[in-house]
């Protein structure tokens, strides 16, 4: 197992490595600089504008060869210098650092949310298959899945933030992190990002506890005099859980990138994905390489975690 | 209303050259109700204004290039004066006005004395000798409007001199003469010597040192101070109980000030409704909505910046474009009044030149006014066309190899009101015969393919203005781009206007402009009479030629709940906030 | 309150289990009657298909519904009746005092838990005993029936077991709480027939030890083994039914007797392989008359007309076949 | 072949949503080809009919006058010549969303067509050869998979800039992983079927192997897989548009609904409409798959 772990820590570092490498060029190759922002600000009299323009070229470090670029980032790097942040003024791990917090917090409920309504109504959905509750469960995961994140989070700040005025019209980041007022400045951010999720979980666990509802030891376990809540929460549950851990896991790269992203913006939480497609936007070259790099990382633990979970989860499974 | 309450008129000038701008001034007075009893103001609650024009880049400001940024810094530090709503100076570092030499060369200003840094070192007149001389025009800084303080001696730019008299008093010495230097001098900030001295010379130190990042060293310098800034989020300042305006009266009135930022227009508006913030800037859309709403309190002011319609007259624009009557004709086929109704829904006033209308330098007398009233006449503006030979066709002007003419529109993406302005030309234009394509590129593609340009075959390194030969990569033939005018120096607009304007990205070249827009910079141009006499002739010149159809100067609409009290409604609202408290 | 006989300790009266496909009706189990008395080992006898497991199944009511639906009859265990019993009595009844046993110990056994667990699940369910105790009682059942090293072998999983092991263990399982009657479902079929005598030996020790056994199986050999009853099945319907010698001796129904001819015993007589002609019928739409005619050798006028009653041809032997009875 | 059709099309039709989502979709298809005929231009701007609202509804339209501080206010109601109502430039809403609907299709069958192709190709071809070839082109989709998507997606276009055809490459080029790695399993599964087998021996190409027998015998996946991509992609372009990264010269649901958001509390109608379509498009397609899948399952 040890050794396992160890093979599967040097491949990834062989993908965050090719990551990194895809990135740093694709941001160097494109047609735009991060001179460009300054442009409409820096033209004071024309002769100087491209003087002025390998000014923040020289002061970005950007005037080097690339591949010199190149070492030189990688080389610090490894020093553990992930370099300053250009359009934030700070340095970038520390940009990191403290907005991490946000993300993971709106993360980790809405995948709580999503994974726990899901998979209660799954598993009720399938034990109550073919019953009005189940339509009504399988016909609503649809409208779920379907409906555009941004798009619900829009509609739910109009009707509860501002008709109704039970939420606030955004993100209070001076809450403190464990409060109950934090909790509930949450509620909204987490019902957008959760309920796609949410929904396509519903699914695959009813799809996958009717299969396991169907297995021979299901029979056993009824016939050992095991009432139903055992039944199901444990044999069934169980085994249904085997693959809707891949989905999970699977699916949560997409939350932090994608859903995320749009619900930081629409209830301005200032997490990683907003800071992130801000440097993007701003060229700020520096944050765009780490958050890549660092969303690698995060990605490849969990399918390591995953896989690791998996020898728990199904005792079956065996690395060497 | 960022920069508004400072003299950051001429940055923003620069700032918003090519960017879109906040809002700076108006047209209109209010003035406010006086029935009420004037409230004593009293320290409490926490002011919150709403943004969603993004984050400042930086608070080491000697970097800034950024509004946001600029304004962040204001709020903790006044800087030397500001100015009122008719755009007179307010004194605020200075101890009194800046005195100017009869030949128009020697600057002195005088600091006051009451002004400390923090730890209780007093402001002198050596950190600001120190800051422009050290910094600002020190080879290692990349400061980024060097060239301001620089002057042509003997055809060689070179800075000008700065010294300090004494402890307080410090002068700018200039060899030639240029009288709206005088609004740029008062543009800065200092540094405190004593901290800074020490990462001279190293620009990555000087650039990553924290307490020139958290403003630690503002002391007694501003209504506000720093607290907090979480990026992409809110600037936190708190009440500064030293703050040197506030001996006598208290001020600043509010407990703490925060900058918040909201993602979307849409959040904005929200908020404000809500009441989650205290003010923010509102939509035109919104305008009636919110000035409808018993607990918000709207208003409307203009800002110096203008919409432009540029026509490429350059070799690879539309040859027509080159024709001054050509010109006149397409700006004939455009409604200004309708293009105000329609996109900024009664917003805007009507521009036909560079200068906007709270500017003293501001002369209506004898401007073209193109595109209103007995100006704006399509069926003139055919004939015109039709005599200068482009005549139309089944409803289409062909042009000189007889195909139908289509012209380019370009704009950059994101603008919704520039892209809306394409459409609106478009339709116009259609009515003569002219059909439009549009083009909304990304502001970076817009740049690089289709501003800067070279003269084809030549080595030249692309610029905004390389001369009469040089063209763009791409061609264009109508560009839809915000330009800013300081309205207190307006001479900056030069770069847009003359041969050698660094902005000149029309590529029109008229001797006439430039020498007018030299004599503003000659001894005989510090008097003001003079000066207003040559603003008024470029006006009419320019409202005449039309390099490119002024289109609009835009209102801004600014919402704030209530129960702010002392706001003074105007050009420069909020150079007075240190004195708003909630009632 | 059912007349029950002293000795009489599980009775099937009437039963008829259907499944409501969207094809149509499969009358699984249509009419069948059988008691099991106190220590007694009945045999259930068919092919597959037949009907027999989902007797087994309706017994402790874990036919799966829908699609299933008993739609008549009673099982009387100890004088109650199982099929209307409150959900909380029946959980007491299953796994406490009548135990199942599968066919097939791989799937039977949930894959992700432990052996031990899943017995000492069981214990607790029924049992007020503590977690360890139940532990302890565990490895007991596992020496028992014939682990070795039950101490280890307790906190395997169902894969590292062998076939026959885990069917040990299922056994262990069933035995866990001390229950009156064993139900069991083909337990031999899926394994090697090395290991199948083991297993068996297993039951004949169980009944040794005086517990009442439903055997349900198609093998003819392991009747002879073990079974002190046996009834026959035949779609969803009970073919024939005696004490165990009686069935060997004399097999009368044509179906019994076509059985015999298949076993490999039998086979090495002749020369040809054996086999009953046609196959078992649709329960969808099953034959007018005797179930069996279409295949039967024997059918004669009125056996495509009605159903043939059991015919009793001594004290504890009937056969349904018009051949022994019906008038005519 | 012919029968094989009829019988997963009786079974995919056994589910009401999926015959609901079908019937939609092939509406909208029908739609997209040929509606633009009949609405007009999309692009025909009438700043003198701007912002009307649907038929049946009606708005306030105000005109500030900056002399007199005063508005001009007249109510306008909806209009049987724009039934779904006008945008801020008096764009006919109908003929935006129908030539939207032309454009969300394109982008989602040609990104997921692009994707599904070289998913399959590289899942075919890693399972057909193995060994070395299986082990490079399953750790360079590893690497694919590691890359966080949408930031990916929203990094290209910035960088290049955004237009239509771009996005669908990209999406294309970046959203083929999961697809590789289904098709590969199955074809490893299939491939150590007899009927395979007997081809090797037979001798058969490679190419004739893969192209003629293995990828049609993955298709169901594909098919399967194809639908429910189709919806994930149209959201990935609204999203796109919602953070101003949408082609701009191409008037997709997406632009549209992000050009109405702002004002969605007066001209609520320009968000909304396309809001819907984009719902209930998607929420065809995901119908339409689930039943496809239900059929394609031999559990089932």
């Amino acid at each position: 197992m040890r050794e396992y772990i160890l093979r599967r820590v040097i491949y990834a570092i062989f993908i965050a490595w090719g990551v990194f490498t895809l990135t740093f060029f694709l941001l160097r190759i494109g047609p735009s600089s991060p001179a460009d922002k300054y442009l409409a600000t820096l033209v004071a009299k024309g002769e100087n504008v491209e003087e002025l323009i390998a000014a923040v070229e020289a002061r970005q470090g950007l005037d080097k060869p690339l591949y010199i670029q190149y070492l030189d980032y990688i080389n610090s790097l490894l020093h553990g210098d992930w370099g300053w942040s250009f359009s934030t003024s700070m340095p970038v791990m520390e940009l990191i650092k403290i907005h991490w917090k946000y993300s993971f917090q709106l993360i980790l409920l809405s995948m709580l949310f999503a994974v726990f309504l899901g998979i209660l109504i799954g598993v009720y959905s399938a034990v109550k298959q073919y019953t009005k509750a189940d339509y009504i469960a399988t016909f609503f995961s649809f409208i779920g899945i379907s409906i555009p994140n941004f798009w619900l989070g829009i509609m739910l700040i109009l009707v509860f933030s501002v008709k109704l005025g039970v939420f606030k019209t955004y993100y209070d980041t001076s809450l403190p992190m464990f409060s109950l007022a934090n909790l509930k400045a949450l509620v909204l951010p987490v019902i957008t990002l959760g309920t796609g999720s949410m929904a396509a979980y519903t699914r695959y666990v009813r799809a996958s506890t009717l299969e396991n509802l169907r297995k021979d030891f299901v029979r056993t376990a009824r016939a050992k005099g095991l009432p139903d809540r055992v039944v199901i929460g444990k044999h069934v549950l169980r085994n249904a859980m085997l693959p809707v851990v891949t989905i999970i896991m699977f699916d949560l790269s997409g939350v932090v990138f994608g859903g995320a992203y749009l619900t930081e913006i629409i209830f301005g939480i200032p997490g990683l994905g907003q800071i992130s497609f801000n440097a993007i936007f701003a060229d700020d070259y520096g944050v765009v390489v780490a958050v890549t790099l660092i969303g690698a990382l995060v990605t490849l633990f969990f399918n390591l975690i995953t896989d690791i979970a998996y020898t728990y989860l199904d005792p079956r499974i065996r690395y060497e | 209303m960022r920069l508004s309450r400072r003299r950051f008129l001429r940055l923003c000038a620069k700032a918003g050259a090519l960017a879109m701008v906040g809002s700076l001034g108006c047209l209109q007075k209010e003035t406010v109700p006086s029935t009420e009893k004037p409230a004593i103001p009293q320290v409490k609650g926490t002011f919150i204004e709403g943004t969603s024009a993004g984050d400042a880049e930086t608070l080491n400001w000697i970097f800034a290039a950024d509004q946001a940024s600029f304004s962040y810094v204001g709020y903790t530090m006044d800087g030397l004066i500001a100015y009122d709503n008719d755009l007179n100076i307010v004194l605020r570092w200075l101890a009194k006005p800046i005195e100017v030499s009869d030949d128009g060369l020697v600057y002195t200003l005088t600091l006051r004395d009451d002004l400390y840094w923090t730890g209780g070192k007093q402001v002198t007149a050596e950190d600001f000798v120190y800051t422009y001389k050290n910094l600002m025009f020190a080879d290692w800084m990349p400061f980024n409007y060097k060239d301001d303080y620089r002057e042509d001696v003997d055809g060689k730019r070179e800075f000008v001199e700065v010294r300090a008299v004494n402890k307080t008093t410090y002068q700018f010495i200039r060899q030639t003469v240029d009288p709206e230097f005088l609004y740029t001098i008062t543009d800065f900030w200092a540094y405190p010597k004593h901290i800074v001295k020490k990462y001279e010379g190293d620009l990555k130190a000087f650039t990553q040192a924290e307490e020139l990042n958290n403003l630690s060293y503002t002391g007694n310098l501003g209504p506000y101070r720093f607290v907090e800034w979480v990026r992409n989020d809110k600037f936190v300042l708190e009440r500064n109980p030293d703050y040197y305006l506030g001996k006598e009266t208290g001020a600043p009135y509010f407990e703490k000030y925060i900058v918040k930022i909201l993602g979307t227009p849409a959040a904005r508006h929200a908020a404000l409704e809500a009441g989650d913030i205290t003010s923010t800037v509102i939509d035109p859309l919104q305008v009636k909505k919110f000035k409808e709403m018993e607990h918000i309190k709207v208003y409307t002011n203009p800002t110096a910046s203008y919409t432009m319609l540029l026509w490429n007259l350059r070799n690879n624009g539309w040859e027509g474009f080159k024709n001054k009557r050509i010109r006149q004709a397409l700006a004939m086929s455009i409604s200004k009044d309708a293009l105000i109704q329609s996109i900024y829904l009664g917003f805007a006033d009507p521009a036909f030149s560079f200068i906007p209308k709270p500017s003293p330098w501001y002369v209506e007398e004898g401007l073209s006014m193109y595109g209103v009233g007995g100006l704006y006449d399509k069926e003139k503006a055919s004939e015109i066309l039709a005599e200068e030979g482009y005549e139309q066709e089944g409803g289409r002007i062909l042009d000189k190899n007889g195909e139908p003419l289509k012209l380019t529109i370009i704009t950059n993406s994101g603008n919704k009101v520039r892209e809306s302005i394409c459409f609106l030309v478009k339709q116009e234009l259609s009515d003569i015969g002219i059909d439009v394509e549009l083009k909304f590129l990304p502001w970076a593609t817009e740049l690089n393919q289709y501003l800067r340009n070279k003269v084809p075959g030549s080595d030249q390194p692309p610029a905004f203005n390389n001369g009469p030969d040089a063209v763009s990569e791409k061609p264009w033939d109508l560009l839809v781009i915000g330009f800013s005018t300081d309205p207190l120096a307006p001479s900056g607009s030069s770069t847009f206007f003359s041969s050698e304007g660094g902005l000149n990205i029309e590529g029109y070249f008229n001797p006439e402009v430039d020498s007018l827009f030299q004599k503003v910079k000659t001894r005989e141009a510090l008097d003001e009479a003079e000066r207003r006499r040559i603003y008024g002739e470029l006006s009419r010149l320019l409202s005449e030629e039309l390099p490119g159809d002024f289109l609009a100067f835009p209102a801004s609409n600014v919402g704030f709940q209530k129960n702010v009290m002392g706001i003074e409604p105007g050009i420069s609202m909020g150079y007075n906030y240190h004195e708003w408290f909630f009632a | 309150m059912p007349l029950t006989l002293p000795n009489e300790l599980l009775s099937v009266r009437g039963l008829k289990a259907y499944f409501y496909t969207e094809s149509g009706i499969v009358r699984a189990v249509d009419g069948v009657s059988f008691t099991l008395d106190r220590g007694e080992c009945l045999c259930l006898v068919g092919e597959s298909g037949s009907g027999k497991s989902t007797v087994a199944l309706s017994i402790l009511r874990l036919l799966d519904s829908p699609p299933a639906r008993i739609v008549d009859g009673e099982i009387l265990f100890n004088g109650k009746n199982l099929l209307t019993l409150p959900e909380k009595e029946l959980l007491q009844i299953r796994g406490g005092r009548i135990a199942m046993i599968f066919q097939d110990p791989q799937s039977s056994l949930n894959p992700v838990l432990k052996i031990g667990d899943q017995i000492i699940e069981q214990i607790i369910q029924h049992k007020k005993m503590k977690k360890s105790e139940a532990k302890k009682r565990a490895i007991e059942l596992l020496n028992d029936v014939g682990i070795p090293e039950a101490e280890r072998r307790v906190n395997e999983y169902p894969h590292q077991f062998s076939g026959g092991m885990r069917q040990r263990a299922m056994i262990a399982m069933a035995l866990s709480c001390g229950p009156e009657i064993i139900i069991a479902d083909e337990p031999t079929s899926a394994l090697d027939v090395t290991v199948q005598a083991q297993i068996l030996e297993i039951f004949k020790e169980l009944k040794d030890k005086g517990l009442s056994i439903l055997f349900i199986t198609h093998d003819l050999g392991i009747v002879a083994e073990i079974a002190d009853k046996v009834v026959v099945m035949y779609a969803g319907k009970i073919m024939e039914r005696g004490v165990v010698n009686e069935i060997f001796d004399k097999p009368l129904h044509p179906y019994t007797r076509g059985l015999f001819e298949c076993l490999p015993t039998t086979m090495k007589a002749k020369k040809e392989f054996p086999y009953i002609p046609g196959t078992i019928p649709s329960m969808i739409d099953p034959p007018k008359g005797c179930v069996f005619h279409p295949r039967c050798r024997y059918k004669f006028e009125p056996c495509d007309k009605d159903i043939p009653k059991e015919y009793p041809v001594s004290d504890t032997h009937t056969v349904a076949c018009y051949l022994y009875g019906g008038g005519k | 072949m012919n029968r094989l059709v009829k019988y997963y099309w009786k079974r995919t039709m056994r589910s009401r949503l999926a015959a609901f989502g079908l019937v939609y979709i092939i509406i909208l298809v029908i739609v997209a080809i040929f509606g633009p005929f009949f609405t007009g231009d999309p692009n025909a701007v009438n700043f003198a009919e701007k912002n009307l609202p649907p038929v049946g509804f009606s708005i306030e339209h105000s005109v500030y006058d900056i002399k007199s501080g005063e508005f001009t206010t007249v109510v306008v109601k909806g209009s049987l010549k724009h039934p779904l109502g006008t945008d801020d430039k008096g764009r006919d809403l109908l003929a935006m969303l129908v030539s939207g609907a032309r454009v969300s299709l394109y982008v989602g069958i040609l990104a997921t067509g692009l994707a599904l192709i070289i998913g399959s190709v590289i899942g075919v071809t890693s399972a057909y050869f193995g060994g070395v070839v299986d082990n490079a082109l399953m750790r360079f989709t590893d690497i694919m998979m590691t890359f966080p998507f949408f930031l990916l997606l929203v990094l290209i276009v910035f960088i290049f800039g955004p237009s239509l055809n771009l996005i669908i490459v990209v999406i294309g080029l970046t959203g083929w992983t999961g697809t590789a790695r289904m098709v590969r399993s199955e074809a490893l599964s299939l491939r150590t079927r007899e009927f395979i087998q007997a081809l090797i021996v037979l001798g058969s190409s490679n190419k004739r192997i893969i192209f003629r027998h293995l990828i049609p015998n993955v298709l169901s996946i594909i098919i399967v897989t194809a639908t429910i991509s189709i919806p994930g992609v149209i959201l990935a372009e609204a999203a796109l548009s919602f953070i101003g990264l949408g082609d701009p010269s191409v008037a997709s649901w997406g632009r549209i609904l992000n050009a109405g958001q702002d004002s969605l509390d007066t001209t609520w109608w320009v968000a909304v409409e396309p809001g819907i379509l984009l719902f209930l498009t998607v929420l065809a397609f995901n119908f339409l798959g689930d039943g496809l899948r239900d059929a394609f399952d031999p559990t089932k």
